[in-house]
């Protein structure tokens, strides 16, 4: 159908004679004979807007999409307020390109200097770029900063981050030569080797997330002994809602703050586009990947935001580019900035503490179902595992046909998270401001049911 | 009678907002005033604990988080002001070469809205989410025709990072040939800078190829550089210049001879689809954008989706999971045998690249043709009205894009590639891709996208036209009509005032 | 090199958002270009009859309606730029006065997009839109509650098609108790223009009752009006002034005594939410502007809600059919026994009253009450800081609005009312009403509604402060910041050119 | 709660003290204390955003939405673009009011400029204006402009005008005083009464729907003539999807032109917002209801809209006005235009003609059914009338659990079309571009089968 090339029949026979040519396929002279297709794509014709959008609903129709949702482990399923709904998806935010001429951009640039600024302050860190892809890209980039600020290409991973987020940077390890050495939990928090033990070599850099992924509050203060012994610097991976109570990671001494955005203002989306927080000691930003909106002047002296620091980017830098980011995620900071703003301080701490309660009273109430036991046994915020009496693969599939998503299967191997079953029967279960105490003693009622 | 405390700033006046004038929008943190407030959250029911039994004192910050604070009513005040400061498709033509700025169909927005998609978490099991999987089971088959491929992972979000994906999979061959001592991969000179910034990730290093007289790779020069440490070429064809090469199936054969991979890099994929395929050209690893070529809006930066897909060979090393037919019809997701592992915390911009499988049903094979021809057609027609007025720096048919100089201008009337780009921008349109390739001085690199009317483009040339009239010194005041003037850029480097909070103390 | 053929205007340049520039907007027609197109339709598999074998030849139009050929592309285009020409509350503040342009909720817009609300015909029986009959029913309910009344249709689409709708009731009262011969109503001199226009609609005359120097209705005028022939008076209360009228129960009584009605116009009713209500003030009918009170956008000009509520003895004459709670708990549609019928297609604008029903469910009993509190908060302290630069016609406190008036600048400086409007656009505020109501010279009513922040009320105040000061000349050339300058009003009406193919002949 | 009321308690006590005032109740102290409600409302308190979208959206899920829908009677369901969905939402056209200030209003000013434009066109008249009510208010007006026009208050009124209309003209006659006459249809079309019979007594106006209320072409020419030969203005009702095919009213001699404009970009909304279309003769601009758009200049003399003509209206004429509307649809215009130019020329007539092959295709199938036959028999475009051996009300009900909106119940009173139930089972059925060959078999089917 080719319904959004606006030529008429007319329109093209007058252009292409302009061009002194007399069909389409000359336009495609320069490319040789032999490459061209002879008949075309295998595909299907176009279809109309009606039947397309039919056909791709029906797809969606097939996903179970009314379920209660207790699944977390990164992707949380907080409520969206209809303004932090309608507002990024203004079409001058969502059908711009990168600002590059700042004079008609300002609207994306000030929305992104207001991010960086809630960014920074979450983080406790006084630098936030403007967004990397998720979490496990914004964990892969502090590493490689770190790492370069060091000079050392050993990377200490607490077995407590995502197991997608280690995956990631096992995968990107092979790139940059770096050596990921897991430290594995102890009792759900990070069991950092003594000082000086040397036992895991001279790390250049420690990663660590807090809550981490079995919803353990690390004992940062720890972590941060455990880098100065090694002269690392230390990476954390926040859980920003975790913001709202607990003292961010900075003013805890991290040299990088990590996260994943998405609890800000992106729903669940099955995993994206999502949203990778990325803030670091001021010192660190000649290395820092990915775009830094500025403030500065115009020519008449008004206020104006532009990108800046160019220098460290590929598109100048090249090969010597502190990252390689081009295309990052700006309309989804542009989400979070939104619902962050929509927040404010009363309501992050608020969504904090409803989350805490929710997860508290759900915690309590799946303990006392006969064989739920806890998995780990640290402070938790709004996460938690416990070790189910059954396989929890199982349990999941039963309890979505009660209505629910009773969480995601969690394992533990020589201390690492993981999200294999290990054996322990691991199971974790997230619960957010949405959550009700209806929902909560209706999900433990399945739980019970479903696993007898 | 005295005045109420207003330390804020106003949050209902719309003064900055170009239909009315040319203040700054105050930011959100001039606007909030303590107390005020925006959320509320739903009843629950639930024991009102207090942070302190909640969590052990320790971790607990000792001051409330400084956010602004808001009315609901200010904050859409201050999103709708800021969007009138903010050029984008659906305001005008934006032909930014490179970056395929093409209309973005509303059916698409619908698509990814749905609430089974965008309400569907991630780890929820394969038996619950069929709907899904079948839909990026679709769109990889799909693409994997659209490039001539054979498998493809949908989990890079960018083309970035589907450049290092698959620079990975090109290290991770190598060394699954015992052929890990090969380090050097060759890329033009007209390249784009992610494409060096990706191989030094992948832990290889960047050859330069220059390019000839023609506007190609230097046929001669690549010989040259083609020894037994060669992992591979990375190219785009078209390549940035827009131009075809013509001899890239002696090029693919002969890095294959020399033992290295041949990686395309997709971001010119618009021109060509239906009519050729990387794949039919020898590429073993190809990158797509599907927010340039298959119309996910660019969102202001971002997000994109950057899939790869590979020839036979390289599947087994494709980052992992994948959804795949099972036998029996159901879906599921499965992880190659000797994959390098995850790229993406899930499984890629999922709605994305809902909006990409969206457009591809819409436009269907016969429409991508279609698509291709339209790109061309316009981009060959502009170029041709410039002709004589502004530099060509070389001579051979262009396809979706192509790259003008004002090196003659600047040196008769100081018209400098910039200056009319920002003049650009008070006609009406957005500006071209300035200064790159970087082969080309004072370059504008410009792609009118298929989308754009011929309507639109002669306005678009009466505009250029227009403009190289002018002298420097007159163009150099442009823009005069935007919400703000010429930005001074070295200052904000200067003074680096990367967050409110830096403002009283610029950093560096 | 010939051009092609480019009769159309561009679609893809922007030079007439305000963001860009200050040129005009082509219209669509200017953009159409034949045989270009956006349009799709599903595939349904019919048989393909031809026109002709569908409808009788002489049926048949012998050449094409001519409608813009546009894309998808060039609409959007075009309306995205339209937008940057229109001011907005969601832009900024805009204290029109009698108008009570509040910021519509966010959430509104999503509970009028529920697909089981959207998607719902009017005409499918009761019992399969128990959903939408509850709503109604209790939205119904709560207008009761909130105006202190026994019975309402939710059927009038506006504030004046309530008034006709009331005006009717009245009628038919009267000829119930055989009183059709009574043909006068009466109306204070400060109403809305519509409140006469309905009167003569419904057959009766108008009469008009004086404003007295405190601003209210002049009580000694009224007795001297009140007749047998009188059939009622209408009212709205605060007036027009922003004025609580305080004899109105003596008002109510003598019209009551007088065998009239007593008829409230509500678009004022934003001011005593929760703080007195209609019926208790002596009220038999009351319209409620939705669109004003109750934050349903206005839409450019429309849609609203114009509901009518009445006392227990107006019950049965009441427009059917209306959503009744039948024994069983279910609802249905029931007409009252001496209807004056239907005065709308369906059922009223429905989506206006899930909005409403939707803004009054967040707001609860407590949070109206807040809201009339800040609305006249904000007049109150605003009409103080601007005492003593403009003229208050009358001292009596105001409540949610209030008028002050340039008779006095305007003799110094020969600044009018029209000068501040059009100076206060390029502050960035809408202009108050102008003119309104007719017995104040050179008014200007202004009307902050609750939703601006104080912050934002002493901008405003600043700007009315400034402006004050300058003279009626200089002003006189506002507004510069606009897309367009004051534009020619005279000439419209002169020389009538109401649609696009007028242009060449303009009408009269 | 109060969401919307930005103050904080802070500062609704300094401007309290700024007035000389110690509490928020004293604003209202010009209020006599007797009519200060003492308690408060009697409604429940205000709810979170989720609560209240939820609590609305469980109302909404009682009402039967998924239905296949053959129900029309001046409400259709058409397809609506996502672009038409989209654009006329954009919160500058939503949020603004009646464009007294043209200087700020342009956007809304061009579009109903263009949307007058496109209205004309479809009547086939010089004049539209901005936008009424609804079909039934836009009758009533041009009932007021015939009658005014021609001093008479006689009105003729087909019986093929849709019933809820009728109704309409009948409650605002009461204040007019028009005299509404009932010509009664003969075979579907109206009957007018000879000229000279004087039968029907001397009418200022004739009002004839067309396709009237059964679905039936009127024969207009004829109506016209009725017209002419007594001196009386015609007022036709048109549907204007037919205007794709069909000749416009205004071509054979309308004077004014009404119709419903829902089905160009409207969902069918459970009946409102819906949109009044109005078109008259130039010769009657000076008693035209509402609001009229002109073309004009600024002061630099760029062209420029303007709301003109406007003494016509209540705000300057007062009781002399010629309508009392303030408030109109100007949003649904909008909705409209910008439906109408996704149309386009070609894209209009291909609606109307796929409307009139799904109405020829879906007529033959249930006519096919044994027991069902016409209830009249003339050409109709888009909607027909048939009548069952059975109840249609309880049809309706059956039909609903098979999956269908199988119509509108259809009586035909003395030759006047009704919606009550006349004995003679009418069911009125629609067709428009949405059905598809399936639905419509299938609805046969179903038809048949809830019969027996
Ligand atoms: C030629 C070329 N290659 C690669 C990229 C990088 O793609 P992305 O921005 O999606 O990371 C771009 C983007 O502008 C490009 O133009
Ligand atoms: C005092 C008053 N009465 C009546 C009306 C008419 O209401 P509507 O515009 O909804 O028809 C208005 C509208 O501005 C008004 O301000």
């Amino acid at each position: 159908m080719g319904h959004y090339v606006p030529h008429t029949d007319d329109e093209l026979a007058t252009m292409l004679a302009t061009l002194g040519l007399t069909s389409l396929d000359e336009l495609f002279d320069c490319i040789p004979a032999a490459l061209r297709l002879a008949g075309g794509l295998e595909l299907a014709d176009g279809l109309s807007e009606p039947d397309t959008l039919a056909a791709v609903a029906e797809l969606a129709g097939r996903n179970h999409g009314g379920l209660v949702c207790f699944a977390g482990a990164g992707a949380y399923d907080h409520g969206v307020p209809a303004a932090a709904r309608a507002l990024p998806f203004r079409s001058e935010f969502v059908t711009a390109y990168t600002p590059y001429q700042p004079e008609v951009a300002q609207g994306v640039l000030q929305a992104l200097f207001e991010y960086q600024t809630m960014v920074a302050r979450l983080a406790g860190l006084p630098i936030a770029n403007a967004s990397l892809y998720d979490g496990a890209a914004a964990t892969v980039e502090a590493v490689n900063l770190a790492s370069a600020a060091t000079g050392r290409d050993t990377v200490w991973v607490s077995g407590g981050l995502h197991p997608h987020w280690r995956a990631a940077l096992a995968t990107f390890a092979a790139g940059s030569g770096h050596e990921l050495v897991d430290i594995a939990l102890r009792d759900g928090r990070t069991g950092w080797p003594e000082a000086g033990s040397g036992e895991k070599g001279v790390p250049g850099a420690l990663v660590v997330a807090s809550p981490n992924y079995l919803g353990c509050l690390e004992d940062l203060p720890a972590a941060r002994s455990a880098a100065d012994a090694n002269g690392a610097r230390l990476v954390v991976a926040a859980d920003p809602v975790s913001a709202g109570l607990l003292r961010s990671p900075g003013s805890q001494g991290a040299d990088v703050v990590v996260g994943e955005g998405q609890p800000f203002g992106t729903p669940l989306s099955f995993g994206g586009p999502y949203l990778g927080l990325f803030a670091c000691r001021a010192e660190h930003v000649r290395r820092l990947p990915g775009r830094l909106v500025g403030e500065t002047v115009d020519v008449e002296g008004r206020r104006a935001y532009v990108t800046t620091l160019r220098a460290r980017e590929q598109d100048i830098r090249r090969e010597k580019a502190s990252s390689n980011v081009c295309t990052n995620q700006t309309l989804i900071a542009v989400c979070c900035m939104v619902q962050l703003a929509w927040l404010g301080t009363s309501g992050l701490r608020e969504l904090a503490l409803r989350c805490a309660r929710g997860t508290r009273y759900a915690r309590e109430a799946l303990l006392a179902i006969p064989g739920v036991e806890p998995l780990v046994d640290a402070p938790v915020l709004r996460e938690f595992a416990v070790r189910l009496p059954v396989d929890p693969v199982t349990v999941i599939e039963r309890m979505a046909e009660e209505g629910f998503l009773a969480g995601v299967p969690v394992g533990l191997t020589d201390g690492v998270a993981c999200d294999e079953g290990d054996g322990r029967n691991g199971l974790l279960v997230a619960v957010t401001e949405r959550r009700t105490r209806a929902q909560i003693d209706a999900y433990a009622a399945a739980l019970e049911k479903v696993m007898v | 009678m005295t005045a109420p405390p207003v330390d804020a700033a106003p949050g209902g006046q719309a003064r900055s907002a170009p239909l009315i004038g040319r203040d700054a929008e105050p930011t959100i943190f001039e606007m909030s005033v303590p107390g005020r407030r925006a959320w509320s959250f739903p009843r629950t029911e639930l024991p009102e604990w207090s942070a302190e039994e909640l969590v052990p004192g320790a971790y607990l910050r000792p001051e409330l988080l400084d956010l602004p604070e808001v009315s609901e009513r200010d904050l859409v005040g201050h999103m709708t002001r800021l969007t009138h400061r903010q050029y984008s498709v659906d305001l005008g033509a934006y032909p930014l070469g490179s970056c395929t700025m093409k209309y973005n169909p509303k059916a698409c927005d619908e698509a990814a809205g749905l609430p089974g998609l965008a309400g569907i978490h991630p780890s929820a099991p394969a038996s619950l989410t069929q709907g899904w999987l079948e839909l990026l089971w679709r769109l990889g088959d799909i693409l994997c025709e659209i490039t001539g491929m054979s498998a493809v992972t949908l989990q890079p979000p960018a083309g970035a990072a589907g450049e290092l994906t698959g620079l990975l999979l090109m290290r991770a061959w190598h060394q699954a040939q015992g052929q890990g001592h090969r380090h050097k991969v060759l890329i033009p000179d007209s390249a784009h800078g992610t494409n060096p910034a990706s191989v030094t990730l992948s832990g290889y290093d960047t050859v330069t190829i220059p390019t000839d007289h023609r506007g190609l790779l230097d046929m001669a020069a690549l010989a040259d550089r083609l020894d037994g440490a060669v992992a591979g070429i990375m190219l785009t064809n078209p390549n940035t210049l827009g131009l075809f090469e013509e001899d890239i199936v002696q090029i693919a054969q002969a890095v294959h001879r020399a033992g290295g991979l041949v990686y395309y890099d997709g971001a010119n994929l618009n021109a060509i689809l239906g009519v050729t395929r990387p794949g039919d050209m020898g590429f073993d690893i190809v990158h797509l954008n599907l927010h340039k070529t298959f119309a996910v809006p660019h969102g202001g930066g971002g997000p994109g989706a950057g899939p790869v897909a590979v020839s036979p060979r390289l599947a087994e090393f494709l980052p992992g999971p994948i959804p795949t037919r099972m036998d029996g019809g159901g879906f599921d997701w499965v992880t190659p045998p000797r994959s390098i592992g995850r790229v993406h915390s899930w499984h890629g911009n999922a709605l994305a690249l809902a909006r990409a499988y969206t457009y591809i049903l819409l436009n269907g094979g016969d429409g991508l043709r279609r698509v291709a021809e339209g790109a061309v057609l316009n981009a060959r027609w502009l170029r041709q009205r410039l002709e004589g007025t502004y530099d060509s720096p070389f001579e051979r048919p262009n396809l979706h894009e192509f790259v003008v100089s004002t090196a003659t201008l600047k040196r008769k009337r100081g018209l400098r590639a910039l200056d009319v780009a920002k003049r650009l921008l008070e006609e009406g349109f957005h500006a071209p891709t300035v200064y790159f390739p970087l082969i080309v001085a004072e370059a504008l690199m410009i792609e009118p996208t298929e989308t754009e009317s011929p309507q639109t483009l002669e306005a678009l040339a009466s505009a250029l036209l227009r403009i190289a009239k002018e002298d420097g010194e007159e163009a150099g005041k442009a823009p005069r009509t935007t919400p703000v003037g010429r930005v001074d850029e070295a200052r904000a480097a200067r003074r680096l005032i990367p967050t409110w909070d830096a403002r009283e103390r610029p950093i560096s």
